[in-house]
């Protein structure tokens, strides 16, 4: 499953632009289940830092409870984690990211955990644009507790003891564009050179950029005619493009024919290089960018790629006008007004 | 204008004038904008240098339902709310016949011509004003000129009871920031009033106030402004809230402060983040992330909230994330009286969560120790890793409280156990996040983003090691509570110890605290002059301290004084202290009023006899 | 074949047979789908008239870590568990070694080859056996060739206790519902295996079963199933859940017995509905909505769930509103050990809310005490319109246990006070909701859709009068709750009483309750063998009842047994006896495994020293 | 604020086709402030009701926490009233509902109540379809814990105390709508007509039907600038439809230029007829509900009327396959199996 992109170090170096192997990214040996669609999503995350080279010191992993959610465990092993609340990663990583404004966040969640305990909290941290990537591995099921539906199954989706489920499934990339999201993607875990550009590229965005990755539970919702399993994954990926991210440090190298490709500049001067596969789709418009995730609901389309993109946005960093200096480490001198302000307070009260 | 005054002398013997010892319940609907007048009032007194106090009386409603605003007047200065007012200012025509009820003989009332009400007793003195009339005399209009009408009362009032007009009008310009503008229709009308009252009225009451020396150095405020300026002081970073009556006003004090005292004059950059979240879970999860991630972090609710945090307190004092929980407390269970007091959330916060989850609570007693436990709060909750509550109530909350001037903080903040990039390159990278290697219980700490390959660790509610890996290894898991509960101890040795009063001779002791010890003090002196000698120990946090323990084997019989219906201190005091539990009487009443000395000494000496 | 036997001869001095008491540990992979194979040679030892009990350690994981199934064989019925296995049956490398160290000396190891494992230790009897080679002979492929290598395990240990074939076929259709397809590998494998060893190995241990009738009329199955149906012959019509281990089988259970059970056969239409909420708020919002309604409404959930429905629970206390919540304890606080078990919610649950809340908890001791309680539960919480918890664990939950049959429900179904649309025109339509008329603290209701122009009241978590409007008098505050406490007080007598064994010239007392009763049953006999006489009373319910203190009293030292860290329960008898409280000893352990006899006897030795 | 329509009883008569007067439908008096947008809508309500010759002892009124939700007591003092938590009437309607599917349900929620706290509830709720009429009184604040900013604040919006809102809104007809909604509405409390014959309309409805009606606080949030105040509804309401609703009982007679006007069936025979008034829009398209919001949203426009309509979702009843006999009166002899099945099933288990 190796990935060559343009922003790998080049032939045989083991060392990416830290000076750094891929061992140094990777976390505890993992205990999901052999083949879950998880770990070779932690494999990508361990990809696209190491590719980026990304400091792991400065990146906070969060997560709420699932088998996904326990996946922070199985990469960065330098990286701080936070394995929340059932369905309540998004709160905590909200107030991590105020509380140290220089650390990169790292959200994974589940769609038990994201799509029904914890939608209200999706929604709200995506509204407020939480700077982090926030991943969804989006199984259609329960998987830790053993195989329930969760509200991503989609209408007629079979379980072993939960029966057919009749309830139409929540899609949660139109969730996040509703709520105003600026980085909307959708992925096969499958599919790893996808997975891993466009983590690389959520890794740069300034905002809360959203992932959806399609990671079938090989243990409780694999059957062929799951929209979730591996094998409907494979047959029905529909990329609507050839994504390619180009970090601000790098040269474009990638080769592409004039109109059949967009270039996406983010803040820091990185670029997401979009190729475009079968259908056209303008995914710096809104209104296309909801349609294609309404249509691909309705049809059951399985389309993957970058769905959405708004630079534009403020993030919450912005928001709550953050200084420089982390909260976090604001100095007593600062945070502690004076004996004179105090004084004076009192004289106003008296 | 017609005036009518009670000829009929009323039956009261003596005549004595009663000289700053009283208090006055001004009866308007909700809405009607009377704050500003019995403020104005309240504040006048107080620069008079009159022990004074204000507490409201309202409903949970916006506009139209009534409101008492009762401003007592103590020379002695008690600050306690009394069971019955001597002055009634009537305003409400829906309350004015069961308002005029409660009045004791020889007492007072000051009615607006507005209410079409006709006296009914005669062993009331009353004062009927033309305050809709006064009001369009003030040329005000629209919604103004219904404030004019408060403005009547006020200068009857002080005209009765010789209130100087000068502190009036700094008061209002005191509350007015000295705006003119806003001042001046106030005074106007308070000043005609005032001449009206003279010409037209005959005062037949014989209360009356006097300049005092008494307030001088004091402060007047509502305990919530005291717990956002302690936090403030606390150098608090970040607060995550959600609006809840009557917990609003500290993170709305804390937004106002904050940006006074917080900002970076150079930068103009806030040094310090607030946000109202989607909810309280929210709230406190942000807390979480926030104090995780080394802000010194916070959040105010009350009673639903309390409920909403209790899966991430458990959390948080599993995994040892300082939060400190400002919570005003209000009646419950469930939305109860929303703007009414009570003591009803000491059980809950202390075992909030599942499993077996227990949680440090400060208990401050008066405004001054808001403003200290508000600093101190974030100190312990970063000292011990652990969320710690702070319980007011609305009492405290949202009334108007003198209170002696704040005492700047008399120690550094304390940022409790972190290790920093370079103490973990002399360690050689060997700790353990939950290693008690200083045999208090607490582990040190590391920050997300210290630059040192061996800083990281994983944050689980889930049972761990000492390195913080999982782990459901029988041993581990026990080991680990243990020293969860050692640190527990030393959280009970940190916290704010009880202030005691022992007295010479007291079989009886009293164990109170939080915001019923003005009327615990005061019942002791009603009690001592019936001869009755008693001891007082005000508790100021929990774990409940040992000494407690010997307060309460010092004496022969402990009544334990609280405002809530199911004595829940008093539970506490026994669970530590069960030998003693024969001793341990439950002196609790709970009907959203702040108790009164009356109601404490009468029932103590009831439970006596 | 290569077979390896322990050929010195163990240190075990005497070599008498050890028949039917000793306890099997079968150490796998979690999702090895081992669950089978130990569940066949459970059922067959139950079926040979055995008493016997299966317990299962599993990791917080679905396939991988390591899990420990444990089978008690016990000819004198006891059913807790022991602290040591006398057999292993080791099929995991990564616990082999550790697995075997535990092992007393004398004691056995049956394991397999694909360990690569060599024994290192002399005082234990092993024997290795071609698991894979077994399997593979068994002509299955992938993973059910995986679980003929249990079948392997089963087979030989067979052989060498004595375990009928037969009942080991019958337990496997038992199992698998009669399908030959299924039953047919297994079986083929077991009886390959029982053929090898008879031929390839050389009994060198004392342990055998026989054919005993200790468990005629007897059934076996999980706490959870049994709660289920408690609740299906409880008559219950709505459930709404959250998955949550260990709770997750009782709803499951539900929508499985619900469907065959409770389907009109005429409609095929469902009498019930089973919905899965967004989470455990949703949960018990839809249960109280439909309690409300009129529904025989429950929900099941665990340690998070209940912090969760902390403020539902506080509402449907406050409104009065029916609502069983079953609550399978696990490992608290926080997430804690999802797969291991306490009794760490008792007061949590007791005191769910904010303000001064609190709830009648059942603690059913027994499989068949949870069925029984299942239904009463239900009744309880109509009668006493008031969310009722059961507390269970997951020792009991999820562990097969053999039980006593079930009672059919010796009364009738409980509905509560409930008006008609008849009742009301009798009434004239003077009623109050939340009026005592019959002087035990309950009110009348009626349901929405009563056909009467008066049958309507509103329910609100405010402040309310006896007509249920709205109200904040001080007066009504105090007497609602004071009625909500005398109903308390009846639920007090009414929910089910303690047991007592009470023995003559016994000093010791113990309390003790739910899932820990076999071992304190157990220990009794442990401690009166050494002279020790123990008076014992398993409490069933809380609010505690009234007998307990005149337990108390009647014996110098009680020790409260328990499975949680803050000894919870000892602190509630404390609360309900203070004047007692110098006789009232802790006996708590909570490393996530049930107690053991011999723990308690044990410890309470110690204690007693 | 009388508001003739073809379904009142005509001319003098003072009583509805149960032959109760309006007075019946009445509730308590409001303890909300003068002038409050709320009021308005519960005197809709009461219109509504009782044109419709509603059963006012067959509904069941919800609501959570806030000024909004305060409302039920103040119309159909006949109805049973469940005032329930902030944010957590979804569930407890759910319940109500399936324990008894005889009741009609009418939920009161706020924007805060349902944007913010029971944002999660409100989305399941839809999901499942559970039929009832689920009223937003949307004021674009906090109304009752004194005027801070709900999350459907316009970005712009000032409030005293709370200064600027910089957040962008939800729109919870568009969150309706995503979450698969088959009634969504918006309206204004200041166009009687149009909020009553929305609300008859909804109240024929199987199945969620939400109404989001901009409700002005007069307290906290009437400045003219408000996109909540009276004078911008007054000023920029911009009907989609003329509305208006003909139960099944009753002939259509409102008369319309053919081609100019739409009909809907509802499940019970009753109609909703759509008199174009000024933009085209297809209401039984969801695709043109979700873009015309979408652009409401964008442009803040305030157009009101039915923004969608789809019959043929099954509710929460049919989910769960209730017989006819509601839940709640199931009789013992059916809610207890017998004797024997407990035999049975024992022998099954030794
Ligand atoms: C409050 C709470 N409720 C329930 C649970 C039990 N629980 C653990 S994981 C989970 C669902 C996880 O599903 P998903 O997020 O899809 O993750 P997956 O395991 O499928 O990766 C649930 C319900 C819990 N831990 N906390
Ligand atoms: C759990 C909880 N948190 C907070 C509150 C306080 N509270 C009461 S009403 C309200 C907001 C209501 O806003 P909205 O729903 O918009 O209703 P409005 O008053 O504007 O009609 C809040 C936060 C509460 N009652 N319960
Ligand atoms: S149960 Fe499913 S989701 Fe969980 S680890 Fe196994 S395959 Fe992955
Ligand atoms: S505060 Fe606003 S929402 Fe509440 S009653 Fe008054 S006007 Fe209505
Ligand atoms: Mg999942
Ligand atoms: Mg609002």
């Amino acid at each position: 499953m190796a990935t060559p992109t343009t922003t790998q170090p080049r032939g045989s170096a083991k060392v990416n632009r830290l000076g750094l192997e891929k061992s140094i990214y990777k976390g505890l040996d993992s205990t999901l289940c052999n083949g879950c669609g998880h770990d070779s999503i932690s494999a990508r995350i361990i990809d696209a830092c190491w590719e980026l080279g990304i400091k792991a010191e400065y990146v906070a992993k969060f997560s709420g409870i699932g088998c996904s959610s326990k996946s922070p465990a199985y990469f960065l092993s330098r990286s701080h984690g936070f394995n929340s609340l059932h369905g309540r990663m998004p709160s905590v990583a909200t107030g991590a990211m105020v509380a140290n404004n220089t650390l990169t966040g790292i959200g994974v969640s589940g769609d038990g955990d994201t799509g029904s305990i914890g939608f209200g909290q999706f929604k709200h941290a995506v509204r407020r644009n939480v700077p982090m990537l926030y991943i969804i591995e989006n199984n259609g099921v329960y998987g830790l507790t053993k195989g329930q539906f969760s509200a991503t199954a989609d209408v007629g989706q079979e379980l072993k003891h939960a029966g057919l489920n009749e309830l139409p499934p929540i899609d949660l990339c139109l969730e996040a564009l509703v709520a105003d999201c600026g980085f909307v993607a959708r992925a096969f875990a499958g599919d790893p050179k996808q997975v891993t550009e466009l983590l690389k590229a959520a890794l740069s965005f300034k905002g809360t950029a959203v992932i959806d990755i399609i990671s079938p539970c090989v243990t409780f919702n694999d059957k062929d005619d799951s929209t979730k399993s591996y094998s409907w994954g494979k047959t029905h990926n529909e990329r609507i493009f050839d994504v390619t991210f180009v970090p601000s440090y790098e040269e474009i190298t990638v080769d592409y024919d004039e109109g059949q490709a967009k270039e996406v500049e983010l803040h820091d001067g990185s670029k997401i290089v979009l190729k475009k596969v079968d259908r056209s789709h303008d995914p710096t418009n809104r209104m296309a960018a909801i349609t294609l995730m309404e249509q691909a609901k309705t049809n059951q389309l399985f389309v993957t790629g970058l769905i959405y993109i708004n630079n534009d946005r403020p993030d919450l960093r912005d928001y709550e006008d953050l200084p420089e200096t982390p909260l976090a480490h604001m100095p007593s001198s600062v945070t502690r007004p004076s004996k004179e302000s105090l004084t004076k307070l009192m004289q106003g009260m008296m | 204008m017609a005036v009518e005054v009670q000829t009929k002398p009323a039956p009261a013997p003596s005549r004595e004038p009663i000289v700053n010892d009283f208090s006055i319940t001004i009866a308007t609907k909700n809405g009607s904008g009377s704050q500003t007048a019995n403020a104005t009032i309240l504040r006048a007194l107080f620069k008079m240098g009159i022990p004074v106090s204000g507490k409201n009386i309202f409903p949970s409603n916006i506009q139209g339902l009534p409101t008492w605003y009762t401003i007592r007047v103590s020379k002695d200065g008690f600050t306690a709310r009394k069971d019955e007012s001597e002055i009634l200012i009537a305003m409400n025509k829906a309350t004015v016949i069961d308002d005029v009820q409660k009045l004791k003989p020889g007492t007072m009332c000051i009615y607006s011509d507005g209410l079409g009400y006709t006296p009914q007793r005669d062993d009331v003195i009353f004062y009927k004003i033309p305050a809709a009339k006064m009001a369009a005399a003030s040329g005000l209009e629209g919604k103004l000129r219904g404030y004019a009408e408060n403005m009547a009362y006020v200068g009857v009032l002080a005209h009765l009871l010789g209130i100087e007009y000068v502190e009036l009008e700094s008061a209002l310009n005191h509350q007015f920031k000295g705006k003119t503008k806003a001042v001046e229709p106030n005074t106007k009308t308070i000043k005609m009033a005032m001449e009206w009252a003279k010409v037209e009225l005959t005062k037949a009451d014989s209360y009356r106030v006097e300049r005092m020396d008494k307030t001088t150095g004091m402060i007047m405020l509502d305990g919530n402004t005291a717990s956002a300026l302690g936090a403030v002081y606390g150098g608090v970073t970040f607060v995550a809230w959600y609006p809840i009556t009557p917990a609003t006003s500290v993170a709305e004090a804390l937004g106002y402060y904050l940006k006074q005292l917080r900002t970076n004059p150079e930068t103009k950059k806030p040094t310090y983040s607030v946000i109202q979240a989607e909810d309280e879970l929210a709230a406190l999860g942000m807390v979480v992330g926030a104090g995780w991630a080394g802000a010194r972090a916070m959040t105010s609710t009350s009673g639903p909230g309390i409920s909403l945090m209790a899966e991430f307190a458990g959390y948080a004092y599993f995994t040892e994330i300082p939060a400190v929980i400002v919570n005003v407390q209000r009646m419950g269970p469930s939305t109860g009286l929303p703007t009414r007091t009570s003591q009803g959330d000491i059980l809950p916060c202390y075992f909030l969560g599942h499993g077996d989850s227990k949680h440090p609570c400060l208990l401050p007693g008066s405004i001054k120790e808001i403003f200290e436990f508000g600093w101190r709060a974030l100190d312990l909750a970063e000292r011990f890793q652990t969320p710690i509550f702070v319980l007011t109530d609305l009492d405290f909350g949202m009334n108007q409280w003198m209170s002696e001037s704040f005492e700047y903080p008399d120690r550094e903040i304390d940022r409790g156990k972190v290790l920093k990039a370079e103490d973990l390159e002399r360690l050689k990278g060997n700790w353990g996040r939950y290693r008690d290697v200083d045999g208090d219980g607490i582990g040190w700490r590391t920050l997300p983003g210290t630059d040192h390959p061996l800083a990281a660790y994983f944050t689980r509610g889930t049972g761990h090691t000492d390195r913080a890996t999982y782990s459901e290894k029988p041993e581990e898991w026990e080991g680990n509570l243990e020293r969860l509960n050692r640190k527990f101890e030393s959280a009970r040795k940190e916290v704010p110890a009880p202030i005691e009063d022992r007295v010479t001779g007291a079989e009886i002791g009293i164990i109170g605290y939080g915001s019923t010890d003005p009327a615990i003090v005061e019942a002791r002196t009603l009690l001592a002059k019936k001869g009755i000698k008693t001891s007082y120990m005000r508790v100021r946090a929990l774990p409940l301290s040992e000494s407690v323990g010997s307060f309460i084997r010092a004496h022969d019989r402990v009544y334990v004084v609280e405002m809530n219906t199911d004595a829940q201190m008093a539970q506490l005091v026994k669970l530590d202290t069960p030998e003693l539990a024969a001793r341990i009487f439950h002196l609790n009443k709970n009907d959203g009023l702040p108790l009164t000395a009356r109601w404490i000494s009468e029932s103590l000496q009831k439970m006596e006899a």
